[in-house]
């Protein structure tokens, strides 16, 4: 019974490790919450998923992890690594999401700048934690609370904490619902709480048209770092409302943004092998996440405070925590935070503007941070 | 013949045999079990329901408010919803991208493009 | 705490925060500006379009052709197309590659295979 | 005229070979086959194709042929010799497998097993007729009858008998109709063809979403060589069992397989050059791949008339036909057998399951084979 | 201020150049073309925002433009540049034609044979302008009026002319309702362009399928160049007609078309870098397409006249001008020109034979082109 | 003129313009001779089929067999199926991965989740 005994030692019986163990509990945690809680399932039920294939016992060799090159995981990453996953889900998020509330009232894209104060303090606090500076601006991102842009900037500066940060972002962005509500109360009172914003006007096709074109420009002109984001984003955008390329458009945000889905969540998981992730590193990681979460949700809800102190129409500052991103869970929070005070205030329509313009400014955020370091080295 | 079957090979024939066996019978075994834990959850479970016997609500409560919220728009005034009848399928309801889609797109005011993003 | 944050560090943590600021501020000014032409427009355009009453045609000249075509070879005579309804989706109208497809079909004999297509 | 000479040169004109007419008119009856005869037309109508593309005569050094590096065919089929296409084919086929009928009577699950014995004794059989141990361990795979487990395990271990190995694989799977029935009739009585099972019971779904999950870990954990393949089809399935990612099975079982089919079917049937392919080993591999069909068949048969003589519940020996996998179509073939004796015996339900387990069966064999070789190797 | 100084240098404000400006102008003006006067909008509004998108000023090294290899534009590119995604497209393009109506009046074959004169006349008007001989072969392909043909001829024969070559072709396929009818009526009397064409009979299903395979060897056995072409769209054609493969087919003029025209066109649009695009080889290839386009519509009626002489079912030889390809503007064309004089005339059916025999007809003569270069080097 | 044209090209250019002609034309040929021998098939088949006026099956036989399976499991007795009208298209019947689909889920025994799979 050789030959039974040299099979068993290449599998669980020769590679067992604790590490291992704890990482397919973890990703049994992931698949439980994903499904039973329905906390973001498209993201956590393939990287729980991912992160059994990724952990499961064996000795290298076998051309099958995803570390080991020509393996169908390893060329399955590329993806990931080499940043063109993102890129295409981000061509997908623009062909699905409608930016009319945005347009409709511009100012409320101040909100969606400030909540990414978070991302540069959290880079602050990470360089005090001793990271280096490339990590240190790969973890700010989690900040950003969206789930590509941590991706591509990690696999642009801190290959190695890949796996580290996109389980981190993809964590809180699905503990939104948990994380906000508390931060908001404690930084709104009743009263603010309570106002109501008039209903926004509609806008024109033409300047939906316009947007996309005029956005990326400015944005990849000042930012040229966000290229690989924005103008996937701003493509797919153009193609969902220039009326003419429909079909593009149907096809980006349905067939090819869900197979890009599928594959980066799945490799994602399977690059948390026990061994790189459970490290110090993914602790502090953690940590500062949780920190960057707060940090943004509190900024976006305090400068629409101050907002309010130099306008005549006020904001109700509970949309501010939907400058964080987290598209569109986060803007669903606010509508349920306001809600609990006053049933009939439909927040959700105008917290969808500082909500999607999180998006463009955690691009140019990571944009700023590409032109800074993948310059020097 | 011209080849010939190493005492290794002849073994190996027969040890993959068996651990395909094995495999499939450790499944067959562990999904029996399984199933009879099931059995006994779902028990608990029908007990429980029987208890509550109130009619379960049939639309989740983002979509309800979003409902009102167009309503109150569209009419401009105070109203109450009385009862909602799920046109789509239920199932899009709980995918974040597609509902990302159609939350935009009902907090924007183009509701004659709303065929976008079916 | 183990690290520190150098002079440049420190600089790109505000700067960060305030080149965000300053693009998305940017791109807010340039709406609202883009906004104000386009009410412009749109007013001049409205004044346009109430002097020309005429119900606009509601199907393209190719189409048109195309079923007088067919109805032409099915007839075998002459006759008059009266009033043309859409079925599909207007969009699909526009789309090179499918126009392409329904073209060449309604170009082919073969009505029955039509479905294909679609 | 030497422009119009040299020009014909490097196509038929220059390169006329009788191997090349001949491939091509295999290519035409496989065609014919998956048209008018209806034998698996998605993969043998393909196949055939690129039996014509990969055999029209041409000079080399054109870029052209799927062997030359740097062509579009050497590029699109990278996938075949990488593996990952055989991989996203179980993630499309785990997306549309329901394992119920399988999960409410497991005890079938063995006869799944039993049919995989035809795969190993095919491996000895090849040793015995000269084959290398590698080419030998890819030549049995064909004995589980499932053209992506043959593929992904050919691509492994002997990439140069890709093209035979899958071109028999799909062969016999085509042919499952025409082989299984006299076999079975020759291994059973009227009696036991007569044999009724009792229709089994639903199975809830919180059992249909642990599933996949289980299984992946035990059979991975003990055979890890099977992870590159049941990893994506039990990802898969949780895909479309879970509930809540019900929109990426959709794109996983009809865009993402269509496509990957296409190419896969396409890419195999130009790899069967005339050079490469009408070779004294592809004889034997055609041989070996019809005995394994054969033993595959009555091993299944045989092994359910043993479990008869253990249990109380009698099982109809017909479905142990099943395990060879080649699903759907040799659930078919053993509903059809069954009907003949007794047409109101509805078999097929019975069927499913051995039948599924089949799939795990050889995925499972092929891991053993490639813990084995790839580690040596 | 040091830090924000440094990071606009990376931007517009260190890279600024008028050749960007200019090209940032050329794209929103295809897009403009695109949406507004909605000519091929699918082709016009990618490479236009592509164009946009490859004209943002920045600093090299920063592993994003399209020219960096490792970026993602870079990435993506490489489906242009080792010539695969005209491949998958022309594969769809098969699974959506129906070659019906010229199967039904095989003899119309003849005008799509004719209006290829154009390449092949632009080949020698290029050489006699200066340009290298595969340059030229590149260069004339334009007058084939065929997207995908010409970007798979220019990445095999002539890479740096890419750009400049795919936008000249898309740019005269959207101009075909401006360019052809002046031509067509200054070479056609009155009297000819009232010429009534019989209605053609239907085709049976046997020979829709056997088309594509006998179409197939025919073309690739006496100029296999095309096989990268023609192999795709007729296994497409096949795909589409056999009746058996119709989820396959559906897939292929779906998802798999548009991801890949989504790609294509931003990919072409964004290798129009300033520096390498605004060069007077560019205007050379400009001039030298609309030479190619007119040239080529002019061959066809002419043909279609010298037919005349000879035949007794008169052709009108305004269907002529359709064997340019351009599929399916041009057959639109022919309509509009025939319904000037009689708008009871329906040539559009008639005119789809040429049209799509033109497409059979560039492939060709990309292969004969193949054939000749790329064997000498 | 800078350039000029070696006699080579020259020969290219017509050759080139020949070759294509050639294979089209040669299609041509190959597709008109094809079709009278189809018409030839056809004309023979028609007659063949005037004798054969039997009412073909519309349904397959699996299918068929499934059917009654099913209600057989739903009824728990005998009975018959006296007509079976198809409601989907016929022809996903062919495609093997759809019809292992829905085969397995017919197999199963969750006819309330039957819609996943189309
Ligand atoms: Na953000
Ligand atoms: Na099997
Ligand atoms: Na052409």
């Amino acid at each position: 019974m050789d030959v039974v005994w040299d099979f068993l030692q290449v599998g669980i019986v020769g590679n067992f490790s604790w590490g291992n163990m704890a990482m397919l509990a973890i990703g049994c945690v992931f698949i439980y919450l994903g499904i039973a809680k329905d906390y973001e399932p498209l993201l956590l039920v393939p990287i729980g998923f991912g992160m059994l294939v990724g952990n499961i016992p064996l000795s290298s060799g076998m051309n099958i992890g995803i570390y080991e090159p020509g393996s169908v995981l390893f060329i399955l990453y590329q993806g990931v690594t080499q940043g063109w996953y993102p890129s295409l889900i981000f061509l997908g998020i623009g062909a699905m999401t409608d930016f009319s509330a945005m347009l409709s009232n511009p100012r409320l894209i101040l909100l969606g700048a400030a909540a990414q104060a978070g991302i540069f303090l959290t880079f602050a606090g990470s360089l005090l934690l001793g990271f280096a500076e490339k990590d240190a601006a790969a973890i700010g991102i989690i900040g950003g609370a969206d789930g590509p842009t941590a991706i591509f900037l990690s696999s642009q500066l801190a290959p190695h904490l890949l796996g580290a940060i996109a389980v981190a972002a993809y964590s809180y962005m699905a503990l939104v619902p948990v994380i906000q509500p508390p931060i908001i109360k404690l930084l709104t009172t009743r009263k603010e709480r309570l106002i109501r914003m008039k209903p926004s006007r509609p806008v024109s096709k033409r300047i939906r048209i316009i947007f996309p074109i005029v956005a990326f420009i400015l944005c990849a002109g000042i930012a040229p770092g966000a290229i690989s984001l924005l103008g996937f984003l701003f493509f797919g955008n153009l193609l969902k409302e220039s009326g003419v390329t429909e079909r593009l458009a149907k096809t980006a945000r349905s067939s090819l943004i869900d197979t890009v889905t599928i594959l980066l969540g799945l490799c994602v998981g399977a690059s948390t092998d026990a061994s790189r992730f459970l490290t110090p590193a993914s602790v502090k990681i953690a940590a500062l996440g949780a920190l960057s979460f707060c940090v943004a949700t509190a900024a976006g809800v305090i400068f629409a405070k101050v907002m309010n102190l130099f306008t005549k129409e006020k904001i109700n500052p509970i949309i501010g925590a939907a400058g964080v991103s987290a598209v569109p869970d986060s803007a669903r929070v606010c509508q349920m935070v306001g809600a609990k005070e006053d049933p009939q205030n439909f927040l959700i329509m105008h917290a969808m503007a500082p909500n999607v313009a999180g998006v463009i400014g955690s691009a140019v955020a990571a944009g700023v941070f590409l032109s800074k370091f993948v310059m020097r080295g | 013949m011209e080849g010939r079957i190493s005492e290794e090979m002849a073994a190996l024939t027969w040890a993959g045999i068996g651990i395909v066996f094995a495999v499939l019978a450790l499944i067959a075994f562990v999904i029996s079990v399984i199933k009879r834990l099931d059995d006994r959850w779902q028990a608990a479970e029908a007990k429980a329901d029987a208890k509550a016997v109130l009619k379960p609500a049939t639309i989740d409560e983002t979509t309800l408010v979003l409902i009102s919220a167009a309503a109150a728009v569209a009419v401009g005034g105070r109203f109450r919803v009385r009862r909602i009848r799920r046109l789509l399928s239920p199932k899009t309801k709980r995918t974040p991208w597609s509902a990302q889609g159609r939350l935009i797109l009902q907090g924007s005011h183009a509701p004659s493009r709303q065929r976008d993003l079916r």
